[in-house]
Order: structure tokens, then sequence, then C-alpha cells
């Protein structure tokens, strides 16, 4: 429009003073990681004494770096579980014919409105029973697959034309061949928002790990930043600001570099 | 009027009976009931052990007196509800959380919608900001609540230092019940930030420009524009954006844990807290499971609506 | 074409640092494991659970190195599991499973709790089979956790609410400090001086909305809260929170506050760290806390600090009071060898040696009758006098069924609703009816839970 | 409500014109088409004129007052998209009050120019449908309504029909024509479409290569095309384009097979000769030397389109009459028997020959008008 012309300085201040708004935990995240604990508990935001000292005594006296690898090892295996138990149960929607298959997708939907937050006591009761506390299974097992997902999947694969399942008939491909050469290639798109989705809900998992955690061994981060926060009543904020950068730093790579692919997918999500 | 649905649009909650190739495919009359147990086997158990069963046996528990090992030994009927129901304590918690669940909805929505607005135009550089406004999107919730609470910190926290530079009344963000509600919710709402910029920028972006053209030429200001046609045209996603913050905000855990602990006062004490409370806290297992199936019926109820909606959805 | 290539390659990209993080981790944690792994293959492990922050985590985790070093048939693993009260249920939550503790700190209200989940082996049996002479451990600790002549568990971390009082704001608005053992008018008086004489500039004192000086007050006045004897004759099944006694005490600190002689600083961490600032900044003359808030106190304090024991009502002698912490618990779903380790592990941490170093470093009182010898206390004392006024406080005591704490389940309920009723008296609701309501509801709780668990 | 483009011209980036010193004069109700290929910048003229994106250079009068800053809403116009730009939310009623109720119209007001403007375009049945319950045709005809609701005089239209099938565009053609007329409304209406330029336009403006080429009324701009470019897109099948050089005196040689003569010496130059494939005739076999050879026939039913290739190797288009039978590679004999233009070796409009008298091509006066 003719207007903006006239706007356009008003609009970069509008949007730098968004940015400052959205970057600025961050920021000062960040700044006060290279900062003396001394300076920041005398209220000082600025010092001489800029440095890594705070990272280098995370890395040293807590067991952050642990908590990552934790959290790396839970959240991809749930990831590829998902993608697997997913993409089979969704194949089986679209492509199998079975009795009952109406009622049980029903079913599966249904569990999407049950919050797993409001079935923690029973969950728990389970877990103990399978003896799995304090091991990365209890915090993989009940995420292997997922109602969301399978739903996801199905509606991706609907898209495949019938023409092709009918090709693979003709060729004589059974169920497992034209899920593995045909069915999966097609929807990598999805899969991988899939993927990026069950990765981020995984690592961003805190009630459950606090409650079946016992120990740094399998802790995931979210839970061992919150041991950090506990331990300390001297608050050592100088530290517990470099680990929690240490942290945030992997997310928002994946996040820069998977961009694209996550506005895709969820605008897919959305807009279906 | 007639909510008729285009074949391309329709959302496909229902599963059809016939489906494609297998109803048109000579294998006509197979039954692939095998290939179906090994398929969907694995989801079924999962879900069934850690889902269905679960909310069974959270509502069977909540009938009943739990003793000081979680075991279910007096059954009460009802009266786990009755007590919460007539608690004020209880009553305060659902105030609680409805106040908060409003507050981070409506935040996250309006100030999504702003950045989405802006960062929707062209300009030079604005790959930039769409890039910084989507940020918080790579924040986990021990990240955020690490970084708020330095920021509503004491004396050496961010709004405590601008306070004292512009010589207002200190406040004590965490720890008077007021301000400490609102400054869960601006972490919340910081932290749902990323998520709904994208959503909604993207939603954005199919408004097709022809519509905003034609406005202009009609007549129609900026700001009748927005709530005329972009409003409208975004509808549907706004709708979807609500209710999955809702349903979040509703589930919110972790930043409260980590930033105030349901206090001061109780005054951060949302519903799943006080369900973390009462069981892995206080050990009352009847209790907190009644509190869970109230939340459950409450986020069900929620989800349906959003499912109710999705299906009759209009695609324009 | 180009998006499809350019997204091929965002993939691999992703793929790539996936791979490379996961691999330079695992490198990590291979590389920094096999010397621990080494040295424990052959010993038996005992997992040991805590609940200690800051300066105590640190002296915590320097003894179990010790022990670790003292011997070689046992190695403790120490593991930090949040707060008091996370702790208890994640102990009770994790018993037969492989995640639980061998050795466990709970904290004093859960002693009740805790002895009847059946879970634990009685540190008794320990001291019977070794012949521990349980005598050099103060008694009025120990009281606390047993039951019927049973040592359930041993105590560790070990305070006594004690009255604290700015000595040099005294001294220059000349007023006398309180006797050692102040009664409820002796603090009036103290309270009213400084608040006059300082022209309101500072204030006289307050009690926090504490479910625990609460139960306190009850204590030194020499009244149970609960019936059976506290539960120390059997379960309780029902409290008073009515008596005169009790009543008398809101009376004081409501009146006090009307006056404006105390103040309310309300209640939880908040509370804890305005009264404390306020205190250490000269704004604040007197207030009741934990004798392990010592150490916060002195530390760059330049004013004198002040200790007396905990105030009693007027016109009767103070019953003493009954110790706060936590004490350690044994599990007994463990084998044989490793509960032994966990009992070894328990008398190193109960030794002369340990104890005094305990109270030095965290402000806890050295349970240890012997520690009182050790240089390291000596200094201590020498360096400031009144940090030994809890150490006498405890000893002054005669342990008896009201001061040894309360052998009831659900106390935290109990704190919750006294706080509450603490809350509306400070505010200037009527006393009886406050306490009424919560005598009401924590009657309606115990008899719930008295139900729920067959007693 | 006549309009005065001045000088226009338009660069995004700096130095990067688009459009080109633009300038025409629209008379008030007439019916102007801007006709050109794709990418030759008649949207973005078109948008120039309804305030859409910014002039860069030049003045736009309208109503001879000067618009060329004016925001759209103040320009007394309305524009109708190629998309339609209808309101997917809103029912056919409310989309055509749109404007109305955005300027604030009182609700009276607003009611009878909705119904007189639904009723105008035949879509009383349909009032409280949404667009997708509507058919392409019923859409455009919602877009016109809105166009006529808000009475203004001035009505832009951007390919308005491209996005109806064959058929319903030619009765959307003469309806718009007739409503257009009814109304007396000024219409600017951008097409790629020669057809629809032809049947339907007052004067049509020529753009291609960011810079007016023509303007004039169809019959001028078909039968004196001022440079190759006007020649070859008006007109089915299209004109061909044959290289030529002065051979005698009087004498032009096309694609070193076909002679024409003109009335006059011409310098020694290279030329270009345009013939529509009309003016094309087939002489009988045997008449004189075969000098073109069939490529492809196309039955058109009524006539035949024959592609051929002359002697040298270039391509020519003719027609020839539907009872004659044509196969691939036969021999044809082809004479010139009508309009032959004449342009130089640039394209530009020379004079135009026929039955060897020269007529004047090129109608540049409107253009500079």
């Amino acid at each position: 429009m003719i207007q903006t012309k006239t706007r356009k300085p008003l609009r970069y201040l509008v949007l730098i003073l968004l940015a400052i708004i959205i970057l600025g935990p961050f920021i000062l995240g960040f700044w006060t990681s290279l900062l003396p604990t001394a300076d920041i508990a005398k209220g000082a935001l600025w010092s001489t004494h800029i440095s890594f000292a705070n990272y280098a005594e995370a890395v040293k006296q807590t067991a952050i770096l642990r908590y990552l690898l934790n959290s790396f090892v839970i959240s991809t295996l749930t990831m590829a579980a998902q993608l697997l138990f997913c993409s089979l149960g969704a194949y089986a929607f679209v492509f199998l014919k079975f009795k009952g298959r109406d009622l049980l997708f029903y079913l599966i939907l249904a569990t999407m409105m049950l919050p797993f937050e409001a079935e923690v006591i029973p969950n728990f009761a389970t877990v103990r029973q399978l003896n799995l506390l304090n091991h990365y299974a209890v915090m993989v097992i009940p995420f292997l697959t997922s109602a969301f997902g399978i739903f996801m999947l199905r509606q991706a694969f609907r898209q495949i034309p019938p023409e092709l399942k009918e090709a693979a008939d003709v060729e004589g491909l059974n169920h497992w061949q034209f899920y593995w050469r045909v069915t999966l290639p097609y929807a990598r798109i999805s899969l991988f928002t899939l993927a990026a989705y069950s990765f981020l809900e995984s690592w961003n998992q805190y009630l459950w790990p606090m409650l079946t955690t016992f120990s740094d061994k399998f802790r995931p981060v979210q839970d061992g930043l919150r041991q950090l926060q506990s331990q300390e009543t001297f608050n050592n904020w100088g530290m517990i600001q470099a680990s929690a950068v240490i942290v945030v730093v992997p997310t928002l790579i994946v996040l820069f570099v998977g961009q694209h692919y996550f506005k895709n997918g969820l605008n897919e999500g959305a807009t279906k | 009027m007639q909510q008729e649905i285009t074949p391309a649009s329709k959302p496909s909650l229902k599963p059809k009976t016939l489906n494609q190739a297998n109803a048109k495919g000579f294998n006509l009359h197979v039954n692939d009931k095998w290939y179906a147990l090994a398929f969907l086997g694995p989801s079924v158990l999962i879900l069934g052990v850690f889902v269905f069963y679960p909310m069974l046996r959270t509502l069977y528990l909540s009938l009943f007196l739990t003793n000081n090992v979680g075991r279910p030994t007096v059954f009460i009927g009802l009266k786990n509800y009755v007590n919460l129901l007539t608690s004020s304590a209880y009553q305060a918690s659902l105030q609680a959380t409805a106040v908060y669940v409003i507050g981070v909805v409506a935040f996250t929505l309006i100030l999504g919608l702003l950045l989405a607005q802006m960062a929707v135009r062209k300009l030079a550089g604005i790959q930039w900001f769409r890039t910084i406004f989507s940020a918080t999107m790579g924040v986990s919730v021990s990240v955020a609540a690490i970084f708020w609470l330095f920021i509503f910190s004491p004396s050496i926290g961010l709004f405590d230092q601008i306070g004292t530079l512009l010589h207002l009344p200190l406040v004590q963000w965490l720890t008077t019940p007021g301000p400490a509600m609102i400054a869960v919710i601006i972490s919340t709402v910081w932290m749902n930030l990323g998520f709904t910029f994208l959503i909604l920028f993207g939603a954005l972006q199919m408004v097709p420009q022809p519509l905003y053209e034609a406005a202009a030429i009609e007549g129609a200001s900026p700001s009748y524009q927005f709530f005329h046609v972009t409003l409208p045209m975004i509808s549907p996603t706004l709708f979807f954006t609500s209710t999955v913050t809702l349903i979040g905000a509703f589930k919110s855990f972790g930043l409260i844990d980590l930033m105030t602990a349901g206090g001061p006062n109780n005054a951060t004490n949302l519903m799943v807290y006080q369900v973390y409370r009462d069981a892995f806290l206080n050990g009352n297992y009847g209790l907190a499971s009644a509190e869970s199936v109230i939340l459950a019926v409450i986020i069900a109820l929620f989800t349906l609506l959003q499912f109710k909606f999705l299906e009759k959805r209009v695609t324009y | 074409m180009t998006t499809k290539n350019g997204s091929q390659q965002r993939l691999l990209i992703l793929g790539a640092i996936l791979v490379a993080v996961i691999a330079a981790f695992a490198g990590w944690s291979v590389m920094s494991k096999p010397a621990a792994q080494a040295q424990g293959a052959k010993r038996t492990k005992v997992v040991f659970w805590n609940e200690m922050t800051g300066p105590a985590q640190q002296q915590l985790n320097t003894f179990v190195k010790d022990f670790n070093q003292s011997q070689s048939k046992y190695e403790v693993v120490s593991e930090f599991e949040g707060n008091y009260n996370e702790a208890v249920q994640k102990i009770i939550n994790t018993h037969g499973t492989d995640a639980s503790p061998a050795v466990f700190q709970s904290m004093d209200i859960s002693t009740s709790q805790i002895h009847h989940t059946g879970y634990t082996t009685p540190v008794q049996k320990f001291i019977d089979e070794d012949h521990y002479n349980v005598n050099q451990i103060a008694a009025g600790a120990r009281a606390f956790y047993a039951n019927k002549g049973t040592q359930l568990s041993m105590p560790f971390n070990t305070s006594q609410p004690v009255l604290y009082y700015n000595a040099t704001l005294l001294k220059k608005y000349k007023i006398t400090p309180p006797p050692v053992n102040p009664s409820y008018s002796d603090i009036t008086r103290v309270a009213t001086q400084l608040t006059d004489r300082s022209h309101k500039k500072v204030q006289g004192m307050t009690v926090e909305i504490y479910g625990w000086l609460f139960e306190q007050f009850m204590a030194n006045a020499g009244v149970s809260l609960a019936n059976q004897e506290d539960g120390h004759a059997g379960t309780p099944t029902a409290v008073n929170f009515t008596n005169a006694a009790t009543v008398k005490t809101m009376k004081w600190i409501q009146d006090n506050l009307k006056k404006g002689d105390f103040v309310n600083y309300g209640a939880g961490a908040n509370a804890q760290n305005n009264e404390t600032a306020s205190f250490l900044s000269g704004r604040l003359g007197m207030f009741m806390q934990s004798s392990a808030s010592i150490g916060q106190l002195t530390t760059g304090n330049q004013d004198q600090l002040g200790i007396t024991y905990y105030p009693h009502p007027d016109g009767q002698k103070s019953n003493g009071v009954a110790i706060g912490g936590a004490s350690l618990w044994i599990s007994n779903d463990k084998p044989s060898n490793v509960q032994r380790g966990a009992w070894e592990f328990i008398k190193y941490l109960m030794t002369a040696k340990s104890q005094a170093q305990w109270q030095v470093a965290t402000g806890y009182l050295a349970l240890n009758k012997d520690s009182q010898k050790e240089a390291v206390l000596q200094n201590l004392y020498k360096k400031l006098p009144a940090t030994k006024v809890p150490g006498e406080q405890l000893r002054a005591a005669t342990p008896n069924a009201t001061n040894s704490g309360i052998f009831l389940q659900g106390l935290i309920q109990e704190r919750n609703l006294t706080q509450t009723a603490m809350e509306q008296i400070y505010n200037g609701s009527d006393i009886q009816k406050s306490l009424a309501t919560a005598q009401k509801s924590m009657n309606a709780y115990i008899q719930g839970n008295n139900r729920a668990n067959g007693y | 409500m006549s309009i005065e483009l001045k000088a226009l011209g338009k660069e995004y980036t700096a130095g990067n014109w688009v459009l080109e010193d633009v300038s025409a004069h629209i008379e008030s109700g007439e019916f102007f088409a801007i006709v050109g290929p794709s990418g030759c910048g008649k949207s973005t003229l078109l948008r120039m004129i309804a305030g859409l994106i910014p002039i860069s250079a030049g003045e736009l009068q309208i109503d001879d007052q000067v618009a060329t800053n004016l925001p759209p809403k103040d320009r007394k116009l309305t524009m109708v998209f190629q998309s339609y730009a209808l309101f997917p939310f809103l029912s056919v009623t409310d989309n055509v009050a749109f404007g109305l109720k955005a300027r604030k119209f009182p609700a009276d007001e607003i009611k009878k120019r909705v119904d007189k403007a639904i009723d105008l375009v035949n879509l009383n049945e349909f009032k409280d449908r949404k667009p997708r319950d509507l058919s392409g045709g019923q859409r455009q005809r919602v877009a016109l309504a809105r166009a006529i609701a808000s009475d203004v005089k001035i009505c832009l239209m951007d390919e308005p029909l491209s996005n109806l099938d064959a058929q319903l565009r030619i009765k959307m053609r003469t309806e718009l024509r007739n409503l257009q007329r009814e109304l007396g409304l000024t219409v600017i209406y951008v097409t790629h479409d020669q057809v629809e330029a032809m049947t339907m336009a007052d004067h049509i403006m020529v753009l291609h290569n960011h810079e007016i080429q023509q303007i004039g009324t169809p019959l001028d701009i078909y039968n004196q095309p001022a440079n190759t470019f006007v020649a070859s897109f008006f007109g089915t099948p299209r004109m061909n384009l044959l290289p030529a050089r002065v051979e005698a005196d009087r004498e032009l040689l096309l694609a070193n097979t076909l002679k024409l003569s003109v009335p006059e010496p011409l310098p020694v130059a290279d030329y270009v000769v345009g013939i529509r494939p009309n003016a094309l005739r087939l002489l009988p076999q045997g008449a004189g030397e075969p000098n073109a050879q069939v490529k492809t026939v196309e039955y058109l039913g009524s006539e035949i389109i024959l592609e051929a290739e002359l002697a040298d190797g270039t391509p020519l288009e003719l027609v020839a009459a539907a009872k004659d039978q044509y196969n691939v590679g036969d021999w044809l004999n082809v004479a010139i028997a009508g309009q032959a233009y004449v342009f130089d070796h640039d394209g530009q409009a020379q004079f135009m020959v026929e039955g060897g008298t020269r007529h004047a091509t090129g109608n540049h006066a409107s253009v500079q008008a």
C-alpha cells in the first residue's frame, strides 16, 4: 500500500522492540552466564571479569553433560520408536482391511483426549511393578507410540494415490514391501515433522522423569536443571545460567537448521 | 448455512469404510488380520497399558481412601469428589488455574498475532525477525523457568533493577500472590510465543493478497482490514492455536514447579500441581486421583471441542 | 528441484549434528567412567538418599568420600532427592524396586509415617548387634525418633528452635537483653522497649507463620498436640489445638501485633528470607528460627548476635522444645550386607569428630556428646559464644512425651492447617474459632487416614 | 470520470524500470483494454492506477484531479480481480456490501444498493450462499456486483474472465460489455487475450517490453499495426512475418521465395513483411512452380489451417477451404492475395500494400495524443 512507504522506519522500530522482548531473556541469560556470581549477587549487570569460568564450573561440578546425554538418548530412542510404531499403526488404518478397524481407530483417537498428566498415579504404579524405575526405559516405554503420531501419519498416508497401491498389488508387493518402499518415502516430510515433534516432546518432558528418576545417571536435562536449582541455597546464578545456556544451545541450533521443516510441518498440522 | 465441505478440504476424522486400493483392488476379500496384528499390536499394547488402563484405574482409585503406601483400602464412593468441590483450597486452585489459563491463552494469542502480523509483510531483513520470533520454540521449560527466575528475582533481577532506576515501588515478584501469577503467565506466554508465532504466521501468509487489495479499494482502513479480513480468514487457525495453548496451559507443571512451587500462599497452585502435591508429596492418592479425573474431564472436553470444530471446519 | 535438494541437505546436516553430539557424549562418558567403576567393582554398593543443600550437601559429600576411603568393603553413593517433602513419597514409592535407597535421610515429621510403612529395619537392631553406645548421642534427639523403647532411625541433622536477637541494637537503645530462658513477658518487654525507643525504626519481634513454631509453643508449655501422649503411647485419634496454653500463646502474639510491637512477615520461604534480611539490616530486633540459621546470621554480620532458648508461657517452667531436622533410616528391602554397610556409614557420620565438623560446617547440632571436646567445635565457641546456646537448650530439657516430637501421620496437613489458623489469628480473627476450625479439619483427616490404614 | 496517465513509470529497484513513459487518456464511459503478453507490466499498471502500488514517475489524474499519491480508497474507483477476491467467510450479500459497510453507509442505503447490484447480475437466488457454494461464473458475478454496488463510475478489471471455461467466457464478455454500457462505467480492463480486447474494448493499449506499443480502436490495431509485435499479437491465426529484401526496383523478395510488388522504389535495406494467413492464396495444382510444402494439417471444420514451409525453410501459415484435401508433404503454390504490411528491420510499420497500392499504417497519432 502507499502509506507503508512513510511507515517503514516505524515498522522497523516495532520489529526491533519485539525482537528485544523475545530475545531479552536469552541475552540476559547468556550475558549473566559470563559474569562472576559475586558481581551478579551485587546486582551488577556489568562486569570487567567476563569469562567462561561459569561454564567450566558447571561442567566440572555438576552432571550437566550427563543430563544432556541422558536427554539425547531418551529423546532419540523415543523419536525412533514413534516413527516406527506410529507409521506401522497409520499404515494399518489406511491400507489394511480387518474387522473392527474403525472402532479401533476411534478408540485410539479418543486417547488423544486423555492427558498423561492426569494418569501419572497408575502409570507410576505400573512402571514400579515392571521394575523400570530410574532407568532410560521408564522414560521411553510409555511413549513408544503416540495417538497423535498415528493420526498425523494416517492423514499423510491417505494422500498416497490409490493407483500406487494398485500398481504395487499388480507387481505383487506385500504389505511390508509397500510400507517400506512406497509409504515411508512418500510421506517423508510428515515423518520428519513427527520426528521433530516427538523429539522435542520427549526433550521437554518434566513431570514424568521427575517422578521416575532418582539418580544423575538417568536424569534428563529438564530435571537436571531443577536439581541444580534446588541444590543451590546460595544462588550461584552465574553457574545456573551457564547450565541453562548449555542446555538451550543445542535445541536452538536444531531449530534454526530445521526451521524450514518445522514451519511446513506445523502448518500442515494446523491446517489439515 | 449448509456446512458443505469440499472433498479436498474434508478433514478425515472419519475412517472411510471402503478404502482405497483394498476396496477396488483384486484382493477385495482378503482379511489382513495377521498383518493388522503385527502393524498395530505394539501401538495398541502401549496405548492400552499407558493410556486406557490408567484412566480406568484413576477412576477406580478416586473412589477410595488410600493407605500410607498408596494402596486403596476403604471404598468411600464419591466422597473424595464431594470433599474436593467443597474445599476452599481446591476451589482456589481451580480459580488460579482459570486465571492462569485465560491469561496465558489471551496474551499468547494477542502477542503471537502481533508478531505474525509484523513479520508477514515484506521488508528488507524480515527473515531475521522471523527467525528471532520463532526462537522460543527451542526453549525447554526448565531453561525458560531459569531465565525468568533470574529476571524476576528480587534486587538482582532485571525488573527490580529497572524499578529501582525509575523509583517505582519494588515488587516481590515471586513471593507475593498477584505478581507471582503475573510472573508465571509472562514466562509461559514467552515460552509459547515461538510456536504460536510460526503457526499464525503460516496462516497469515496463506491469506490471498487480492483480498487485502480489494478491501483497500473498497475503502477499508488497515484496522478494518485486520478485523474484517485477516481475523475471519485465519479464524480456523486461531481456534486451533487457542485450543492447543489452552490445553497446554491446563497441563502446565514444570514452569510452576521451578518458579513458584505452587506458592506463594497457593496463589499459583494449578490443578496439575495440586495433583502432584496431593499424590507425590502428601501421599493422598485417592484424593489426587479424583483431582486427576476432574482435570482429565476438563481437558477432554476442550479436546473434544477441538475435534468437533476440526470436523465441521470449513476450509476456504 | 532446489527445495528438494535443499531439504535433503538440511536433513543430512541435522542427522550429522545429532550423531556427532551423541558420539561426543558417549565418548566423554566412557572416558570419564572406568576409574570409578573399577574401584566400585568389588565393593558393596550402598545408595544413600539425602535432601541436604548448599554447605550441608558439600559437607555430606565430603563425609561420603572420606567414608569410602576409610574402608574397602562398601561404597556409598550419595544422591540428592530434592526437598524433604518430595523425598518421603519417593522413598515409599520406590521401596522394593531396584531404584530404592539402602539408607536414606527423612525429615522429623515423617517419622511415624515411615515407621508405619514397615519398609525399614529399625537401627535398634544394629545397636543391639554391635552393642553400640547409644548414650553418647543426645537423648532429646534420640527420643524423637524412637517408639516404645525402640530406636527407629538415627537422628542426624538436628536443630533447635531458638530466639535470635540483635545484641548490638539492644545495647544501642540501652535495653537489658532477655534472659537465656525467657518467658513471653520477657520478650514482650524487649520488643516494646525496642519499638518505643527506636521510634518504630526497629520492629520488635516477629513470629513467622510456621507450623513448626506452633508445635514448639505447645511442647515448651508441656501440652500434647495429639492424644495418646502425642502418639508415643498409641495411634492418635484426635488433636487438641484449642487448649488453654495454645490460646494464651496466640493471644500473646495477636495482642502484640495489634499494639505494633510485633510484626507479621507472613509464611513460607518468602517470610524467612524477609525476616532474615530485616534482622541483618537492623530493622528487626528479634525473631525465632532454627538454630541451623546461625551460619547465615553470623557471616558478614557486623552486629553481635544474641541467642536465647525458645520462650515459654509465664508462670510455668519451660518444658523444653522438640528438635527439628531429619534422621537416617535403613531400608529393609536390601540384602543384609547392604544394610550392614548402611549402618557402618551411619556410625561413621555419628562419630564425635564427624559431628563436630558437621556443626561447624552447617550450624546443625553436634549430637555426639564427645564432640564438645573436639578442637573445631571449641574454636567455634570461642569465636561465637552464642552458638553454644542451642546445644545447651537441647541438653537442658528432659525428654518426655510432649517435647519429643509428635508421632502422628499427616503432620504436613497439620502444619498447613495450623498455619492457616495462625494467618487468620494474625489478621485479627477470633482465636478460639480459628483454632477450632483447624482442629476439626485435622481430626477429620486423622479419622480418614486411620480408616484407610486400618488402625 | 476520465482518467489521464501522464508518463507513468514504475521501478521496483532503482534504475530497473518495469514500466516507462506510459501516457494515455481514457474517456468517461469508455471500455479501455490493456493487452500484452504475461510479464509486460499490464497488471502493474492497473495496480498503479488503483493505488495498490506506488507510482514511481509521472502523474495520474482521475476526473481531472491529481491522484498520484492518493490511497486506493480515495480514488473513487473499484476493482474486479482475476481471483475475484471474494471473502470466503461472507455470504454473497455481505461480500457485495463489504465496501459500503467499510465506508459506514447507513444500513438502508446499503441494502438498497446491494439488492440492486445483485439483481443486476442475476444472483437473486444465491444471496445467502457462501462463495464456495457458487460456480466460477457466479463468483465472477458477485465480484461484479461488489464493484457495481460501490456506485463509483471507474472500474478496473484484472483478467476477470481468465478463470472461466471457454464457453462461459464468451457469454460473460457480452454480459460485461452490456453492463458497462448500461451503467455508464469507465472500465480499464487488463487481459492477455487479444480476442477479448478486440471484442470488448473501445480502445486498446498494447503493452510490451515495458512500454506502450500502440493505442487505438480494435479496428486500428488490427488493420494498422504499429509494429511487428502488434501485428503478430492480434489476429488468429497469427500474421506471417517474412524477412524481405529489395529485389528489383519496385519489388521485394520475401523469404527468398515470394515476390511482392511495391508502388514505389524502396531504399535498399532489410525489411519484414507481414501477411495474414487469409491474405495468402493457394493456386490450383500445376498453375505454377510449387513453393511451399505442407508440414501439418489442422481441420477446424469450416476451414483448414495449414502450416507449411517455404522453399528456404521459413514457416508459413495458411488458411484453406474445408472442402479441399491436403496431406503432409504435399507441395503447394502460394501467392499473395491481400494486404501485406511492410516493416523496417526494427519492426516499425512503413506502409501497407494492397493490390499494389500503398496505404499508410501505424496509428502513432494516438500514442502521442
